[in-house]
């Protein structure tokens, strides 16, 4: 979910607690709910899964969703944002690319008086929003870890494919590092890199040089599925998809594919569709004018080899 | 069918959307003829010649080669059916060699389909030897002189083994010795019965090279005559259609006290020149092709660097390092390279008409526009330029009105010594006698004036004295009260200095 | 490969003949005509568009694209072209932002934002000038350097700005118009009187059109070229401060494609790429058509995929069509 | 800004004297030396560098760029630009492997990416042959649209590809070396011969050296055009061929900025932004030199904000440093 996103807080630290509670379906609905949604970069797989989540949960054909990409470009988030409230959204759902900037358009919405829901990252300023409903990029971080070291038997050496001019990204190499750092004494992390863009394409010759760099490799962190499938052709490619573990981010399908073919350890998962999902049933609740938690943490959950199915 | 004709064109019609550019016009040329094309500045000489070329299509009108019609769609149409052409403009790709610039858009092949360079370069020497042309194969056109590229043109030209060749303006970047070498070519492929259309504001050389003339205006065939029964004047009379009298009409400019000194000024061409300029004088500049003229113009208008000497205006030295500050000193140049150097063509004539008197009317971010206007009527009629308002295109000028509208440019910046560089260059008769009398009169009024030419009946008609240069320096003043003045006097000069 | 002088578009063809707005109007009527043609039919097929709330946020929203396009247009119209704005805007949204929260008084900060612009662009420009190497290099490098740069001062981190009147200049209205209006408008002023009533604005269309000529003519065009590409990074790094102030912080990753956006809004108004030609009140109609498209496509719930098809069609169009309207006039 | 014919750098000398390598090395100088400086400075301060598994997948890494760059190259000597190479590349390496998984012959995926390619060449040249439109805009305008189609046709989705004989365009080896190294060497024999040794190639840089002189020496320059971008196309689809075999699946959002990095190869080796002017062997020089600073600055572990700083830089620096050679050689 690392595409071109950013978030500079993460203030839910527990991992996979507290599970959205499921929204009642008994709201009678007098008014249609409009609501409209920011998302980051729809050319990233996980705001794919987010937004058909979210179609799933419509109840009615009155009911409508608007979609806005904002290509990863904090200005045009704030213009989408703005053009979604002036063709009269009655809720809106964003998914920051900067916790910080949004507070512009979140005051604008407030004038408006259209009420927001910040998914999958945080905002700064979470008095300007009626709910925010996130995974936790740091605890993806410490399970990757996990998983890691698990696959590793708790000793070696890893690389680290990061984009840390991206808060969520950063976030979860955060949550990696820390990790490995304080419980897994015998995994070195040798080096960490940018990528330029969080493509495959832009990984994959970071992995090679890594490969070469290091032959005693036996691990990498990617922070993305994208970014993992450059990583895993670079293995293939140079014969060691065997000998050097991957662990990614997302969760994604084109990750449970790398899974199932025995090319990826594990993807900390968070829940697309599910925070698609509660974001949807939470705008519901706003529209009947019920009460709505302010915080929901959406369950993180690890896939590898024994749960992809 | 044979015909005792190697080309005809008959009835051409041609507009550019709604400019009517030929209008009915036939010509036919016998072989070994050669056909002068005369015509003021925008008759139609050259788009006649593109036609003929397969670069631009007439809208009426047929070809014929050998009495057999001839469809002319491409320029390998032309080729094929024995055409070829020295454009009026140097054209050639200045980062490929001599050898892929002759045989461009005809490349000769080997029997796999691959470019034959052996042969390439075998035909290129040779044609080059023909021409006394002492230039590599496998150089490169770029940072060849403009006279050097020409002569490659005409050469790549007569090698074609054409039946007709066009020559469109070949002389007018070339001087004396250069231009007999291309009459020499032109006689031998006379003798090839090679017909030739040669163009040319040059009235001597028609007179010279040419046995028949033809005469557009405006686009209309006006006539077609023998040379040898054809007098200038009437040439002329049927050019500009009307009584024409004499082109060198003006009394000679006679100088004041001297204006401008010029103390052993060397740049990285020019070696130790010096020279008087006086006030209200015309100095022409002579010399051959490369002789450094132009350069010791560029020096002294600050666009080469001045290595040493030194430069006095009325008694006061000089600092010139950069164009602004000959400006400043009262210098002004009127580049040879009119499009290039002299123009904005892409906008209008009032923006280039007041471009070096901007201040006389922005200023404090305001532009007073009666005063704009003034400047530009003042020098609209001044100059009588033809147009069709000032917020024309330059571009769309024709070269006379184009050259006077740089004159204009710098005569509003009311300078003490106009530089002249080639003034005349592709100018026809009617717009050069303009230029003549501007000159004199310019000079009647006070401004020195230092014209480089390489006509020389245009230096020895107009000039006070006569600069001769040759390899970079200036070899000998002449004066006409002191010294006898011929053009084989001034050919000598510029021949001998070399030879020192 | 398209090398023209449009007869017709030429910037300056003021005296002589009267009305230089009808002029202009004249010049510029393919994207006018563009622009009013998209607000036509957004009104009839949207009742979003024609709310004075949604225009005036698409204006707010247009000012740092203007902004950007504004130094790229004098950059264009001298014969160049300035890869590195983006890049600039980000660093100096930074810069801004940094000093903003150091406590120094908000003048002071954006000074030095516009300083540090003007020094990058003068630095493009002076190479540029006494090399040969091509713009399109220069600021290319300078693009990556200074993008670079940014994210090791930074971390890679944006910066939150603490400095509430800060934030005004972008989020804040005045007399119900966004704030940024005026600071477009009044740039644009500027920059009006600069490029038409003054030597040097005629200098940078000179160098533009025929830089040859310009030299022969006494104009200094290294030193034009410097002063323009000094401009152009200024005029970048404004647009950094303004993007600063709506996002509430200083991000070292924004303003990626900037120059993309600028470039087509001022191809889209008129500027030609053989330099020469080009107006500022082109540049700001060329920007709204962007603008206006991007809303539309929003307000007409378009699938952001198909986005990029109709932008890509939308700028290739407008620039057909004016294309052939250049070729009509000059056939005439 | 920046318009001058190196008299030394045209990269037709061939025929007439002597060995055409040599001059082909004289000219290329400055960036062999910096290449090799390169590899020497690493195989020092590194002991992985000069290691054969490294300097191969060095080979290998290039070999997309290399083959952009190609294009790009064939296209800068004609005069133009072309930024659509990086959607053209993605959408070539959807197609090919969609095809290839929909169970068509290898031969017959890739002919058909290839012939995408072409066509989208084709349209990018005669938009640019036939008007006056600038080829940045025209190409800019095509790579928002052919991105946005295959976004469209995706659904944004990567697709994993099944046959593993197609994935091994990218990955194999023959005689242990890369086979994307035997694409390029074969592209590169075929390109020479056409560059070099057709009158084709000859008018190719006929056309980027003065177009009007061409035209009047019979070229059509029109066509010309054309088919360069066409060969701009199919050069970049193969690229993305070779791309996607190499990433196991054809994904929609890659190749994003490709059109730089070749850009900056081309330059790098020579080849001129005012046409008429380049060599594909320089270009191979010039893809080699950002390939062994990257490669060299991942296994020095210089952090990647720096990497920005020091890549930028060293384009900068390797262009003024072959600007600097050929002024020198101007004044001679
Ligand atoms: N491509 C063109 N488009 C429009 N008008 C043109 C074009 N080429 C030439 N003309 C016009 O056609 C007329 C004839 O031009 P042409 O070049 O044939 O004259 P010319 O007799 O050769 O003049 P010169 O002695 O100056 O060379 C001029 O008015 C010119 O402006
Ligand atoms: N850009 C240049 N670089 C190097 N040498 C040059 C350049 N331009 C001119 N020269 C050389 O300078 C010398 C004088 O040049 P130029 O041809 O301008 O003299 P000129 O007397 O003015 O002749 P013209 O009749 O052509 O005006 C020649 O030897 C020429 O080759
Ligand atoms: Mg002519
Ligand atoms: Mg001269």
């Amino acid at each position: 979910a690392c595409g071109n996103s950013s978030t500079a807080s993460s203030q839910a630290s527990a991992a996979g607690s507290a599970a959205a509670s499921a929204a009642s379906g008994k709201t009678t609905d007098k008014k249609a709910l409009k609501i409209g949604i920011s998302v980051p970069n729809l050319t990233n797989v996980f705001f794919v899964q987010i937004k058909e989540g979210m179609q799933k949960a419509l109840k009615s054909p009155d009911d409508s969703l608007v979609v806005m990409d904002s290509q990863g470009d904090q200005n045009k988030q704030m213009n989408d944002v703005i053009d979604l409230i002036n063709q009269g959204c009655n809720v809106i759902g964003l998914s920051p690319i900067n916790s910080d900037g949004v507070r512009a358009t979140l005051e604008t919405c407030q004038k408006a008086g259209v009420p927001v829901i910040a998914f999958n990252v945080g905002v700064k300023n979470p008095e300007l929003v009626a709910s925010t409903i996130v995974s936790d990029n740091e605890a993806s971080g410490h399970m990757c870890a996990q998983a890691l070291a698990k696959a590793l038997n708790n000793k070696g050496n890893v690389v680290e494919i990061t984009f840390s001019t991206t808060t969520t990204c950063h976030a979860r190499q955060k949550g990696f590092e820390d990790e490995i750092k304080a419980n897994y004494p015998d995994i070195k992390i040798l080096q960490s890199k940018d990528v330029e863009k969080a493509t495959a394409d832009y990984s994959q010759p970071i992995m090679v040089d890594f490969i070469n760099a290091y032959p005693d490799l036996n691990g990498v962190f990617t922070i993305n599925d994208p970014t993992a499938r450059g990583a895993i052709s670079a293995l293939k490619e140079a014969g060691k998809i065997k000998d050097v573990k991957v662990v990614s981010v997302d969760g994604s399908d084109e990750g449970k594919g790398f899974i199932r073919a025995g090319e990826m350890v594990a993807s900390a998962a968070q829940d697309p569709s599910g925070i698609g999902r509660t974001t949807v049933e939470t705008a519901y609740k706003l529209v009947a004018g019920e009460k709505v938690e302010a915080n929901v943490i959406m369950p993180m959950s690890i896939i590898d080899a024994s749960n992809v199915g | 069918m044979p015909s005792e004709y190697t080309l005809e064109m008959n009835n051409i019609f041609k507009s550019f959307g709604s400019n009517k550019v030929l209008d009915d016009v036939s010509i036919s040329i016998k072989p070994g003829e050669v056909r002068a094309l005369m015509g003021e500045n925008g008759a139609g000489k050259s788009t006649l010649m593109k036609i003929l070329g397969g670069i631009y299509h007439a809208d009426q009108g047929n070809i014929k080669i050998d009495g057999e019609a001839v469809q002319i769609n491409t320029v390998d149409d032309a080729r094929r059916n024995g055409i070829s052409f020295i454009h009026q403009e140097i054209s050639n790709v200045p980062s490929m060699t001599i050898a892929e610039n002759f045989f461009l858009g005809k490349e000769p092949k080997t029997k796999a389909g691959l470019i034959d360079q052996r042969k390439m370069h075998r035909d290129t020497r040779a044609a080059l030897d023909l021409m006394g042309i002492d230039l590599p194969t496998n150089r490169q056109i770029t940072g060849l002189s403009i006279a050097k590229q020409q002569m490659l043109e005409i050469a790549r030209a007569i090698n074609e083994n054409a039946k007709v060749i066009i020559m469109d303006e070949p002389t007018a970047s070339l001087a004396k010795a250069e231009v007999e070498d291309l009459f020499r070519q032109v006689k031998m492929l006379k003798e090839k019965n090679v017909a030739i259309i040669y163009i040319s504001h040059r009235m001597e050389e028609t007179f010279l090279v040419c046995d028949t003339v033809t005469v557009l205006r405006d686009g209309k065939f006006i006539g077609t005559k023998n040379t040898s029964e054809a007098t200038e004047k009437e040439l002329i009379s049927m050019m500009v259609g009307r009584k024409f009298d004499e082109i060198y009409g003006q009394e000679r400019a006679v100088g004041g006290e001297t204006l401008m000194q010029v103390k052993g000024l060397c740049s990285k061409v020019v070696k130790d020149v010096t020279f008087d300029l006086k006030k209200g004088e015309v100095l022409g500049f002579a010399g051959l092709v490369g002789a450094g003229r132009t350069e010791t113009a560029l020096a002294l208008f600050g666009i080469d660097k001045i290595h040493s000497g030194e430069v006095w205006i009325e008694g006061k030295k000089v600092s010139i390092s950069s164009p602004k500050e000959a400006i400043r000193a009262g210098i002004a140049l009127v580049p040879e390279d009119r499009k290039g150097q002299g123009l904005f063509l892409g906008h209008s004539i009032a923006v280039n008409l007041t471009f070096q008197v901007l201040k006389e009317f922005i200023n404090n971010l305001r532009i007073n526009r009666k005063k704009e206007a003034n400047l530009i009527s003042t020098y609209q009629n001044k100059l009588s330029i033809r147009m069709a308002s000032v917020n024309q295109m330059v571009g769309e000028l024709s070269g006379g009105n184009q050259q006077k509208v740089v004159i204009s440019k710098w005569l509003a910046s009311k300078p003490k010594v106009l530089i002249l560089d080639e003034p005349t260059r592709g100018i026809d008769v009617g717009a050069k006698a303009e230029i003549y009398k501007l000159m004199s009169d310019l000079s009647k009024e006070g401004v020195s004036i230092i014209m480089i030419s390489s006509e020389l009946p245009e230096i020895i008609n107009n000039s006070s004295r006569i600069a001769v240069m040759s390899e970079g320096r200036l070899v000998k003043i002449l004066d006409p009260d002191v010294d006898e003045i011929s053009q084989e006097i001034i050919m000598s000069y510029a021949v001998e200095g070399g030879n020192k | 490969m398209g090398n023209t002088n449009h007869p017709d578009s030429a910037a300056l063809k003021s005296g002589g003949t009267g009305n230089v707005a009808v002029n202009w109007l004249r010049r510029n009527l393919a994207p006018i005509i563009a622009v009013l043609a998209l607000c036509v039919a957004l009104s009839i097929t949207t009742n979003t568009f024609l709310v004075s709330t949604n225009l005036l946020s698409l204006l707010r929203q247009s000012c740092v694209n203007v902004l950007i396009a504004f130094g790229i247009t004098c950059v264009l119209i001298c014969g160049g072209i300035d890869l590195s704005v983006g890049s600039c805007a980000a660093a100096a949204g930074v810069i801004t932002v940094r000093l903003a929260n150091a406590g120094l008084p908000l003048v002071v900060c954006i000074l030095t934002a516009l300083v540090f612009g003007a020094l990058l662009g003068l630095f493009n420009g002076y190479v540029i000038s006494h090399t040969t190497i091509p713009p399109f290099i220069v600021t290319l490098s300078t693009q990556i350097i200074i993008r670079g740069v940014g994210y090791v001062v930074t971390g890679g981190q944006p910066t939150q700005c603490t400095n509430e009147t800060f934030n005004l200049i972008g989020t804040g209205d005045l007399f119900g118009i966004p704030t940024p209006v005026f600071v477009v408008a009044f740039v644009f002023i500027v920059l009006f009187f600069i490029m038409n009533r003054t030597g040097f604005g005629r200098h940078v269309y000179a160098t533009g059109g025929n830089a040859e000529a310009a030299k022969y003519a006494g104009v200094n065009t290294k030193s034009v070229q410097m002063r323009v590409f000094m401009m152009s990074g200024m005029l970048a790094a404004l647009a950094g401060v303004v993007l600063a102030a709506r996002l509430y912080s200083g991000q070292p990753s924004v303003g990626e494609g900037f120059e993309r956006d600028a470039i087509a809004a001022s191809v889209l108004g008129g500027t030609s790429f053989n330099g020469g030609v080009g107006t500022l009140g082109g540049t700001v109609v060329g920007a709204l058509i962007i603008g206006v498209l991007n809303n539309g496509m929003n307000l007409l719930r378009i699938n952001s995929y198909w986005q990029f098809v109709v932008r890509g069609c939308v700028i290739l169009g407008a620039v057909y069509i004016d294309y052939l309207k250049k070729a009509r006039t000059l056939k005439k």
